[in-house]
């Protein structure tokens, strides 16, 4: 069957998602964007919301399974009200997530209850580098087998929470395959960059450089043990947690021009009763919909095994990360010299909204 | 509820059905047609009507197939007895699409009462449904009309000048005025001899002053006097579907043929109501372009692969070549609109309000369908643009689905009026 | 200097060819596209305008010197009739003016005055292939030197005229270097299709598919002789030509959906006074103008001997064929269903308006 | 005449100076400044107010280098006395879109009378250019600027408050009111030490029951009591160029200071007269928008010739790999972008009407530069996202291009009312 309503379950999350969006995320944004942070307290509240602990099995301290579809309902919800807090309540998550999907028992056991159970702290996960044509597929960190242990080289860029983290998955090719690596935070070679990463958005996330030199990892801490992990799966979910942010700030940005049109006046009537203006809220609405269907229905064939997730997760964000820049850029001008200026949230929405071409890997669902 | 994207099964089989009839009956037609603008495809008009007639009359396709037929009460339910989620819109998306994807020239043929039955169905009295609509269930293949737009009213129905007056003595009304742009007009008037007698329904004012309170639809048999197919439209695409134009002189029609009260006093939200089914009809004329762009797309897909051209999904953007490039993009547009139908007629069969969904879809299949279909072209080059293959066709066949039932415009002042808030006065 | 006003004489020469535009091609235009003809008389009027003629020295028959510049706003003004019939009447240059640039003396001598003196006849040139990524610098229509004289195998599309064609100057892939060939119509191997070329767009210009087989040439015949020619100059000539028929064609779909607009009425008012219908217009015009300005001046640097020139004529040439698709669907969009039906020409303009991304070489300045 | 493409010598000798100058003072600050908001930068300034003056005012820039200044008329023919066409137009534009190539927000910084300036040249008497702009020629680098917006009026200007009352005892204009997105407005009245005095120039209303008619522009001296610097913008881009918020409070301005006429009936055209400055500044901004574009072009093809990545122009679309069709796509925007430019301001020096061409060029540049900035740091990926360079800058700072001296949305409007031959009240 078609159908295209949430469950009741995930209309109620939804609903406490969207109120923790609104009432915490994004007032508080503005200031988390300037200063550079975002108030531990307030990344506290998300995380009580249990969107990772909701999505990890009892077994392992949480209460559920993991959802795709929720997944993403969710993620789209929380960067309606900011992508950057979005990004750093659900960090550990890139770590946890992959563990709970694909970690051997060993894994799960010694990672996922101590991250789920209590409270918010910094797990992450390294995929990025840094170069134009960067292809997660044809990663340049390379993973090595020496003498009984894994080796890893390579240097990754845009890792959230890196400074602090308590352990990163690193993402390395071994033979020509992505695979992923649990690192230790105090691992030998393992060096971590004093400076943060300065990009054009998401500011209120601490990013950093992570460089491996010859960093020696166990066995048992690739991903999935002596099999490894499908790493396909993995990406496919970091793209549909992409599309998810990108149709949710892309939202905040409509629905933002859209109330700013209809209150500002010129020539004598609303900007909004005037046909260009009316149009461009029209087709972006109208995109920010194709995209958001094109997202749930990835989400839905992850959720449902099917083949074509991988595609399908790769095409929503590609078309996603296009729409968010078509969108936000159109909310700006809009706004006019008002979108310009950082009294209101659209121009931090334009240069999130470019982030979406280039920032796969920053969440995962 | 929960979100969830498997066709109904219903579906799905409608869509494996139809694919055979479209590969079958369909394309090996397409350029015959395209070519000899104003034949009739007698051989496929009878093939499509005993098949349909042997399936029951919805199996293979549609019972009303047109864009505006509202699916029959009982192909709602029909799954387990009301049970399972009605899926009639959804069905007729489905086999519009599919139908497209053969021709969509040749789905405007398909025999059945169109945008006419639909309007009975719509504003009729059940007596009228009953009158009106049984013909096409009959032995021969019959058609029925909407007469709407004028030469001096596109997108602006009010505008309409056809004038219907009641003839007090014999209590005929008698209808005067110029319809053009009537989508098998010709088939649901003349009256051919394959063919059962059709009816078209014409709009007209009983009360010009009234404005569109004044406005009634008028059921018109096939041959009454006075009214005459005076040009069949010569077009850029959907060639083998005909477009007439009809001139009404005096045209005597029996007062019961009037769909709706005839003073108007009584009933004001005649019109609206009327004009409701075209809001029904945008995510169906959406599917039609999905199909057309549909074709061109998976026509290119196979064009590229005899040259071993596969494409690299999943390689960031910057390690695509041109082609894959826009390959991709193309499949973004072309799955995504795709969804918008769905969504749209997944709510018309829940009952839920979707004029946005329905507008959207028809935007979006507007914009999508013409893009794909003038880069498929452009993408095979000589190929693309010789009329050795269709591609050159799709394109001109895409064009016409973001002009008819509301062009792109139309449609995005509905979205931009729904998102707003905002009236038809307030937004203009 | 910058300048951006024709000469007086070119100012004179585009009048005189606006002129048979618009009196004699524009109104013939659609009986010839329904037709497949159209009819030799206003062919030869059009030929009496001394095009050719003019870019032609007095040496050969001719009285001038060939100026891309006066070609390209030739080319334009002939476009804004009918883009068939701007094809037809300028064909034989697609012989003459290769070889008036880079034909041997004596290619010159024997082709050029015949062709220039006397009424307009049928010479034409075959550049096209029938693949979908056809590369003019890698023609699979191949010339080997064989015994003295040159073998000529292959497969040419949408050769205009050739049937009636006296000779074809034939472009050939030569040691990897396209090169062009003079062949006579009785030459052996030649074989020009019976049935004519059918196509989306241009059915008024008679176009056939031509085999060669193993068809010999004379080494005197290779265009420019022993050493042949510059290809890329005329290539670029050919693009600069198809630029601004392309803008010919875009230009009067944007004056003529621009007049409908003004005369069209739709609730109350005419449709050209909707910002919807104003700003596409708006942009059309624009698009025009900058594809225009991008034509003239790569053909004003191959008149002025620029490196640039060959670069800029590609860039012309791709842009406008875009823009050309652009303007002439918007121009079909906003006459809606009347521009949908073939009693109103901007559907053919459509139709043609395709045709440019794939046209280059039916046209030469 | 004929159509040439040739940059006269002086335009060329003005690129190529500013290329070093750009790339020598502009782009090593780029990164400060824009982490630095409302830091003046000083040396820059100092700089290039001593070179302007060591190369006697028009060979490093334009004396007038702001948008709206028509350049002086000894420039216009100074070539050789007047018998070559004048260039100083295409001077200007050639000027402000290199120096935009080196950073648009420091072009803002560029001494001299900006907006401010023009308005006093267009709408003052010769006696008030004399005694307002002279300063421009002194010791130390001095601003003007303009002050029309208001919080309440974005592109309608005729909905400006502020008020404008003659005090008859005084002979003092008396204004009251609050300008925002003043360029330049806390250089041009902040007394700022190392900076000569300057102004700004106030719109405000003598007569609110006049409408336009009523509209004056004031010059009000740096440091007039009554008038403060409320607020200085925080900006998406063009950090470095300040943009203040100017509140009016019984600021008390000499009688002589109001440009144009001090009745309402004497001067009905000085607004129209006053934004005709605007029309001219069109092609000019739209030069700036060229160079941060070209910029951004430039530079991604260095990152992409680092990793062997050269462009192969001339092969059909299909054999392309996606980054090159983006290039070349980049490529016939930018270069037909700047031939718009260059056309437009050809006809201002020639004295040819440009209204349409101007607005075109706007409307063009608005649009191709943000779509190449946007595009290019799609393309560089992480690297073009990075504040490590400067792409991700020039994305931010070319958007204001198309919001300034009127919006995209505003200049379609003027170019349709162009091409249409509508008035305002026919096309709103």
């Amino acid at each position: 069957m078609y159908s295209f309503d949430p469950t009741e379950e995930q209309q109620m999350l939804i609903e406490a998602v969207n109120k923790y969006a609104a009432n915490d995320l994004r007032p508080a944004a503005r200031n988390a964007e300037e200063s550079g942070e975002l108030p531990r307290k307030i990344i506290a509240k998300g995380w009580e919301l249990g969107l990772l602990q909701a999505s990890i099995p009892e077994t392992y301290g949480g209460f559920g399974e993991r959802s795709a579809v929720t997944g993403a309902l969710a993620v789209e919800e929380m960067a309606f009200g900011d992508l950057a807090g979005a990004l750093a309540v659900t960090a550990p998550s890139l770590f946890a997530t992959p563990i709970s999907l694909m970690g051997s028992e060993e894994q799960k056991r010694e990672y996922l209850p101590r991250i789920v159970e209590g409270e918010w702290s910094p797990y992450t996960a390294a995929l990025i580098e840094y170069a134009f044509d960067f292809d997660p597929n044809d990663l340049k960190t390379i993973a090595t087998l020496e003498d009984g242990r894994y080796s890893l080289n390579g240097e990754k860029a845009f890792v959230s929470f890196a400074k602090e983290a308590q352990a990163l998955l690193v993402y390395a090719n071994l033979d020509g395959q992505t695979q992923a690596f649990i690192v230790a935070k105090e691992a030998e070679g393992l060096s971590i960059s004093e400076e943060r990463e300065k990009l054009m958005g998401v500011n209120a996330l601490p990013l950093y450089r992570v460089k491996l030199t010859n960093v020696k990892i166990p066995v048992a801490n690739r991903l999935g043990g002596e099999s490894g992990c499908a790493f396909e799966q993995l990406l496919a979910s970091m793209r549909i947690a992409n599309a998810a942010a990108a149709v949710g700030v892309a939202n905040a940005a409509f629905e933002y021009s859209r109330d700013y049109a209809k209150e500002r006046e010129a020539f004598g009537v609303k900007i909004a009763q005037k046909q260009a203006i009316a149009f461009m809220l029209a087709e972006m609405r109208t995109e920010i919909e194709a995209m958001r269907l094109l997202m749930w229905e990835a989400a839905w064939e992850l959720d449902t095994g099917r083949e074509d997730a991988v595609k399908d997760a790769y095409l929503a964000s590609t078309g996603a990360a296009d729409m968010a820049m078509m969108v936000t850029d159109r909310a700006v001008q809009i706004l006019g010299g008002h979108g310009y200026i950082r009294d209101h949230p659209v121009e931090m929405w334009m240069r999130n909204g470019r982030g979406f071409a280039m920032l796969t890997g920053l969440a995962i669902i | 509820m929960s979100i969830e994207f498997d066709a109904p099964k219903p579906v799905a089989n409608a869509q494996f059905v139809l694919k055979t009839v479209a590969e079958e009956m369909m394309r090996p037609n397409s350029r015959y047609f395209d070519e000899h603008e104003h034949e009739i495809p007698w051989d496929y008009i009878e093939f499509m009507h005993s098949a349909m007639k042997a399936m029951g009359g919805n199996s293979l396709a549609p019972r009303e197939p047109s864009p505006s037929s509202p699916p029959p009460e009982d192909e709602r339910h029909r799954d387990d007895g009301g049970k399972r989620p009605p899926i009639g819109y959804q069905l007729i998306a489905a086999q519009m699409e599919a139908l497209s994807w053969g021709d969509v020239g040749l789905y405007h043929c398909l025999p059945g009462g169109g945008l006419g039955a639909a309007a009975v169905h719509a504003a009729g009295s059940p007596e009228q449904r009953e009158k009106f609509l049984a013909r096409f269930h009959g032995d021969k293949p019959t058609f029925a009309a909407m007469c709407i737009t004028e030469a001096g009213a596109g997108s602006d129905n009010s505008a309409i000048r056809t004038r219907a007056t009641l003839d007090e003595k014999t209590k005929e009304w008698v209808i005067n005025g110029e319809k053009i742009f009537v989508t098998g007009g010709d088939k649901s008037f003349t009256e051919y001899e394959k063919l059962g007698r059709g009816f078209i329904v014409v709009w007209a004012s009983i009360d010009p002053a009234a404005g569109r309170a004044g406005m009634r639809a008028f059921v018109v048999e096939g041959g009454t006097p006075g009214v005459r197919v005076v040009k069949l439209e010569h077009k850029m695409g959907i060639r083998v579907s005909d477009t007439a134009a009809i001139s009404l002189v005096d045209a005597r029609v029996p007062f019961e043929n009037i769909l709706g009260s005839p003073t108007v006093d009584q009933n004001p939200t005649g019109f609206k109501k009327a004009m409701a089914t075209f809001d029904a009809t945008r995510p169906l004329v959406a599917a039609t372009g999905v199909g057309v762009a549909r074709a061109a797309f998976e026509f290119l897909k196979e064009r590229l692969a005899e040259r071993e051209i596969h494409i690299r999904y999943g390689l960031p953007r910057q390690k695509l070549t041109s082609i894959e490039r826009d390959v991709i993009d193309m499949e973004i547009m072309l799955k995504s609109a795709w969804l918008m139908v769905i969504k749209a007629v997944w709510m018309a069969d829940n009952k839920k309000p979707n004029a946005l969904e329905a507008s959207m879809s028809k935007v979006r299949s507007g914009d999508i369908c013409t893009k794909i279909t003038q880069k498929v072209v452009e993408m095979l080059g000589p190929l693309g643009y010789s009329r050795e293959f269709l591609a050159e066709k799709w394109m001109r066949d895409a064009k016409i689905t973001d002009i008819y039932e509301g062009t792109g415009q139309i449609n995005r002042l509905v979205v931009a009026r729904q998102i707003l808030g905002y009236s038809g006065a307030e937004l203009r």
